[in-house]
């Protein structure tokens, strides 16, 4: 919680922080770090009640499309939040026919509803289709930081709805969802409604995500929008950080992007050879993420 | 002696003063293949420039990792961290049209190497320090055209088109379909997803047909594929003719590549003085020939800046642009000056469709074979596949 | 209070359950006993909503459950306590507890839930064991977990299955004893078990199932001596 | 009617390579109950080992495919000996994260190694063709194709009669709590771990012949190499023939029938097996 709080703090009080001449490169860095931790914390809200998404590429993707899409007509902020409503309409239709399925399974439709979903974008008139669409800036130019606020704002609604699922009676039903759907219902769990809500929010948080950074690229392609390896970071970034935590996917998104950007700054070609390795270091030697590592130190049991 | 040690001493302190220095930024996608080839030509011309003594070019190189959101920090960093005034990049059109708004942001010289999409040109409409050396996508029709119009006057009538469905391959296929039926062909056209690696299937369609030509537009990775299969299911066209960005290495040596033809903006076979001399200082540094025309477009790219600034004796990124746009030089890929691009929407275009030339796969090697005055061997038609 | 007629139920080519009628009366603890794959499980799977019948009708406090969800069952009244224990390991014993009372009965306030696992946990003598981790528990804390559990859920009707099964006689015992103290809070119960003494020493009415179908009900000495019972289990066990 | 011939066997000669990939994948993840996304660069390392032994010593990718098949089992078994057996217990998400950085940390050392071209290698037989009646196939698929199938046999075979096989299929239905693994199932994991990387380094040398040989040509296959597992139901191994040859017919035909279908091809396969998995879960209750 307060380590929450000061990531978020740290991320408002940035811009005015004296980096020198470093200071644009961090904020630019930091807007996509927190874009991308955004999405982990959507992603890992819906792996809470044990569905394991592989779409999440494509509801930041739809996210992505619609705010570019809607903006210059609506505005930003309305763009946006329709952006999210979309994704979540999407994930409301996906969830529906996903219900029944489980682990690998949910995890493979899911990937096959991204790549469908990715060729319609693909084969569209309106979304500029192979070739590209071209993005405004938020609030067409007119704040210099507004791109990075946004991205800010986004990564404190991310947070704070994980927090607050954390907190609140639902947090109960996805637990139990997950660690044991049967005895879920049995209990009295609504599991359908659970599950669909859950993936409602999430996908509304990752379309968020998706749609400022939309404003921030200017430019969507449906291979970059809907990229496999963007719903890949998604899941390995909460793992990297620690499951079902706020704290986790936070500090394990922006730990990771700057790791990544740090190395290829420093090794250059080849970087990835390394990033590659200490993922593999992380979960052999810290099973339960950042997170696990954390409660190890404080003594504490619970990641 | 020690009167000639003294002048050797003034003479380099001399030459010190009237060095010119200025640090430029590489933003290029250093780990795919053109991006590498690309930057180990802008490296071989810095190296020649600053052997020159006059000028001397600190190169500062960050990967643009091929994506955005890569690309646009690494762009930032370049501006102010590194504080270049000079940036050379912009190789994937995407990529390059998402760094239009910070470039716009921090104003630099932007030399860009590749990106031929015209949605960059348009990007890039408003900004006076935006020097494209590439050929426009249009120009890149263009050359292709008066290839077909040279074939359609040797009697090919039917071209089967597969592109690969991105943006590469579907960039100005509406275009290509218009303008070749406006020649006077039957055009069908097919999309593709590259790597797949699976062909047949489209291929056994266009076998009703018939093609004249079989006219693929996608990668490299789908050269062979699409030699071997278009053998499998016994198309027999006329003319296999590719346009990808690179060539697969050792296709030339490879049976299936006979016959195959092709465009490129360069061939290390290219008989003029300045690609002789390219090759060999290629050779000379990195121990092999290279087949990527992206470098000796960053060996042109980092002459011609040399050039600029060592007119300009001064490292103030205006007055070296202002000397850039009047310079005049044989390259490799022939003459190079900046004119307004034909469109009128940017004031600096480098080379246009007169760069391309057609090539054939022939006993084992790549010939120019179009046009006329450039061509090495006369074109195989109809070849043998 | 619950009332079940010609509840019938076959898994591809096999019959589980064919014609099943069935009351239970308020208060009354119920035993449902017979040899293996009689269907007992079934008919439990059947009651809880996990299996949707072929036919028939479930009709509970004058409403028909035939069809409904799980959930909805359990927010009726209708608890059910697992043979497998199944707890979610990952939370402490008192979470475990807290699923059951937050959702059991919807829209029940959180302060509500607490006070309900409270006495639950003092019910079921968990309360020592409140903050452990679910995941380590023994098997008859386990046990108890899972009765404590369906009882979160304030149920008027507790289906048990086997709930017995792998205890020592003494844990057995104990178990018993936890059984008609849940009935005397006001519980009606009906459950499935194995060990006759259990079923004498616990049951009011004892239901009697072979082949799917209810061969017999009535008193533990009634069914006992039923020749159709007896050569239900001696025909197998020869 | 020519056409239709021709388009199922162009369906049915694709699907012995799906195939093959994807039963190495099912073997690792039936067996070891690992899902495995260093599969792909598995098959990468044999295409760069056939590629390198031709090049560099003139050696037949034919003669290769039994020295890719004894590398990639070393391969293979080093990491299951190092990586995997290390998080057999541990969540399967966890298990997913390590081989998915496996997976990272090949693929770029492979593009700092060798670079990121495309590579391709020449035999006389790429281009040879059989042709009966009016269809007509390439030879090298064919071959893939039978050879994948010959492989495929060989694997139901030894799984079926053998004692060893018959122990890892024992294995494979009755994975006992991590925590109890005895050394006999470590035994069998790490030869189940080996030989799905042999597999894939097999499958690997076929593509450096019929495709190209680069970092990420693996990549290509082991997507739709998952997605035929899962549609044949995790650890079946013998649905993963069906799985593939309904798969590669639906992508044969949609690109022959349908204009345009080509670029549709990715989508179908992906829309086939998703209405596959939900069909399934719907139906059966």
């Amino acid at each position: 919680m307060i380590l929450v709080g000061g990531v978020l703090l740290l991320a408002l009080l940035l811009p005015g922080l004296p980096l020198g001449e470093w200071r644009a490169f961090v904020l630019d860095t930091a807007q996509f770090a927190f874009l991308i931790s955004g999405l982990a914390l959507a992603w890992d809200l819906l792996a809470r009640t044990g569905q394991l998404s592989l779409a999440h590429g494509a509801f930041f993707g739809l996210g992505a499309y619609s705010a570019a899409l809607l903006a210059p007509g609506l505005g930003t902020l309305p763009a946006l939040l329709l952006g999210g409503a979309v994704a979540a309409l999407f994930s409301l239709l996906l969830g529906l026919s996903t219900l029944r399925l489980q682990g690998m399974y949910f995890a493979i439709a899911t990937l096959a509803f991204s790549e469908v979903i990715r060729t319609l974008v693909l084969k569209a008139q309106f979304t500029g289709g192979s070739i590209g669409l071209p993005v405004q800036p938020a609030f067409a130019g007119a704040y210099p930081l507004g791109g990075y606020y946004l991205a800010v704002a986004v990564l404190a609604i991310c947070a704070m709805v994980s927090l607050l699922l954390g907190r609140s009676r639902l947090h109960y039903a996805m637990a139990a969802t997950r660690q044991g759907e049967a005895v879920a219902r049995v209990l009295g769990v609504s599991v359908v409604r659970v599950k669909l809500l859950a993936f409602m929010i999430s996908a509304f948080l990752a379309g968020l995500a998706g749609g400022v950074y939309a404003m921030k690229t200017l430019f969507l392609t449906p291979y970059d929008a809907f990229g496999l390896g963007r719903a890949v970071e998604a899941l390995v970034i909460p793992i990297f950080g620690g499951l079902y935590t706020t704290a986790g996917p936070l500090l394990g998104g922006l730990i990771v992007v700057s790791l990544e950007t740090w190395l290829r700054l420093r090794i250059g070609e080849g970087y990835l050879v390394v990033y590659g390795l200490i993922l593999i270091l992380t979960i052999l030697f810290l099973p339960k993420g950042l997170m696990g590592l954390l409660a190890r130190r404080k003594g504490g049991r619970h990641a | 002696m020690k009167k000639v040690l003294v002048l050797w001493v003034l003479l380099l302190a001399g030459l010190a003063l009237a060095q010119t220095t200025v640090r430029v930024g590489v933003l290029l996608p250093i780990s795919t293949v053109a991006g590498k080839a690309a930057l180990n030509g802008v490296q071989l011309g810095v190296e020649q420039v600053n052997a020159g003594g006059k000028v001397k070019i600190e190169l500062v190189v960050v990967d643009d990792g091929n994506t955005p959101a890569t690309a646009v920090p690494a762009l930032t960093k370049l501006m102010t961290v590194d504080r270049v005034d000079i940036v050379i990049g912009g190789l994937a059109s995407g990529v390059t049209f998402a760094l239009s708004g910070p470039v716009k942001q921090y104003q630099p010289l932007f030399l860009c190497i590749g990106a031929a999409s015209s949605v960059v040109e348009q990007a890039f409409s408003d900004y006076g320090r935006f020097f494209h050396y590439h050929p426009w996508d249009y120009h890149n029709v263009a050359a292709a055209l008066e290839f077909f119009k040279y074939l359609y006057e040797n009697g090919a009538r039917r071209v089967a088109i597969l592109y690969e469905d991105g943006p590469f391959g579907s960039a100005g296929i509406q275009t290509y379909r218009a303008q070749l039926q406006n020649q006077g062909y039957t055009v069908q056209a097919e999309p593709f997803k590259t790597g797949s690696g699976n062909f047949t299937a489209i291929l056994t369609r266009f076998k009703a047909f018939r093609p004249d030509i079989l006219y693929w537009i996608g990668y490299d990775v789908d050269a062979l594929p699409i030699a071997a299969q278009t053998r499998q299911v016994g198309l027999e066209p006329k003319l296999i003719y590719g346009a990808p960005p690179a060539w697969p290495v050792g296709f030339e040596k490879n049976r299936l590549s006979n016959d195959v033809a092709g465009m490129t903006a360069w061939l290390p076979s290219v008989a003029n003085n300045e690609s002789r001399r390219f090759v060999n200082l290629y050779r000379r540094k990195f121990g092999e020939v290279t087949d990527e025309y992206m470098a000796p477009m960053g060996y042109v790219i980092a002459l011609s800046l040399g050039r600029a600034v060592e007119a300009a004796s001064s490292a103030d990124k205006d007055r070296i642009a202002t000397e850039l746009a009047k310079v005049q030089m044989d390259t490799p890929f022939g003459p190079l000056s900046f004119k307004p691009s034909d469109t009128g929407r940017t004031r600096f275009q480098g080379f246009n469709q007169s760069i391309w030339l057609q090539f054939q796969y022939l006993e084992g090697s790549r010939r120019p074979v179009f046009p006329a005055n450039r061509a090495a061997r006369p074109l195989r038609y109809p070849g043998n596949y | 209070m619950l009332r079940v007629r010609g509840l019938s139920k076959r898994f591809g080519g096999v019959v589980a359950a064919s014609g099943i009628d069935l009351e239970v009366e308020p208060g009354e603890i119920l035993a449902v006993i017979g040899p293996n794959g009689a269907g007992k499980s079934t008919l439990l799977n059947l009651l809880s909503g996990l299996i949707r019948p072929d036919a028939g009708e479930i009709t509970f406090l004058g409403q028909d459950l035939t069809y409904a969800p799980p959930e909805v069952r359990t927010w009726k009244g209708l608890g059910r306590a697992f043979q497998i224990v199944q707890p979610f390991p990952e939370m402490t014993v008192r979470e475990n507890l807290l699923v059951g009372a937050l959702y059991g009965k919807p829209g029940t306030p959180v302060q509500t839930a607490h006070r309900v696992v409270e006495q639950v946990l003092e019910l079921t003598g968990l309360a020592p064991k409140a903050e452990t981790e679910a995941g380590e528990l023994t098997l008859l804390e386990d046990k108890r977990l899972e009765l404590a559990r369906a009882l979160a859920t304030q149920p008027k009707l507790l289906l048990l299955d086997e709930v017995m099964a792998g205890l020592r006689p003494a844990e057995a015992l104990e178990a018993v004893a936890l059984v008609q103290r849940i009935r005397t809070s006001g519980v009606t119960v009906l459950f499935i078990e194995h060990l006759m003494p259990v079923v004498r020493a616990l049951a009011d009415r004892v239901v009697v199932m072979d082949y799917g179908q209810v061969i017999a009900q009535g008193s533990y000495a009634e069914v006992a001596a039923h020749p159709k019972v007896r050569q239900a289990y001696l025909g197998r066990s020869a | 009617m020519e056409l239709l011939l021709q388009t199922l066997i162009n369906g049915i000669l694709a699907a012995g390579l799906y195939a093959l990939v994807a039963s190495g994948l099912a073997l690792a993840v039936g067996v070891v109950g690992i899902v495995n996304f260093a599969h792909g660069e598995f098959s990468m390392i044999g295409a760069f080992v056939s590629y390198l032994l031709f090049v560099g010593a003139g050696i037949d990718p034919i003669l290769s495919l039994g020295l890719a098949a004894v590398v990639l089992f070393v391969v293979g078994a080093l990491t299951y000996y190092g990586l995997i057996r290390p998080v057999l217990a541990a969540p399967e998400l966890n298990q997913m994260l390590l081989t998915f950085g496996l997976s990272v940390a090949l693929q770029n050392l492979a593009l700092l190694l060798f670079g990121a071209d495309t590579r391709v290698l020449f035999t006389p037989y790429q281009g040879a063709t059989l042709a009966l009646g009016g269809v007509s196939f390439g030879l090298p698929p064919f071959a893939a194709f039978v050879l994948s199938v010959g492989l495929l046999v060989g694997l139901y075979a030894f799984l079926g009669r053998t004692r060893l096989g018959f122990a890892v299929r024992a294995v494979a239905q009755n994975r006992l709590a991590p925590g109890l693994l005895g050394i006999e199932t470590q035994r069998i994991y790490l030869l189940a771990f080996g030989l799905s990387a042999a597999l894939a380094g097999m499958a690997g040398v076929m593509l450096s012949v019929m495709l190209y040989t680069s970092p990420t040509v693996g990549f290509a296959y082991t997507l739709k190499a998952f997605a035929i597992i899962v549609m044949a139901g995790l650890g079946n191994l013998r649905g993963v023939i069906p799985a593939a040859i309904v798969l590669a017919l639906a992508e044969a035909l949609v690109s022959t029938y349908v204009p345009g279908g080509g670029g549709w091809v990715e989508a179908v396969f992906f829309l086939v097996i998703f209405l596959a998995l939900t069909w399934r879960s719907w139906r059966t209750r």
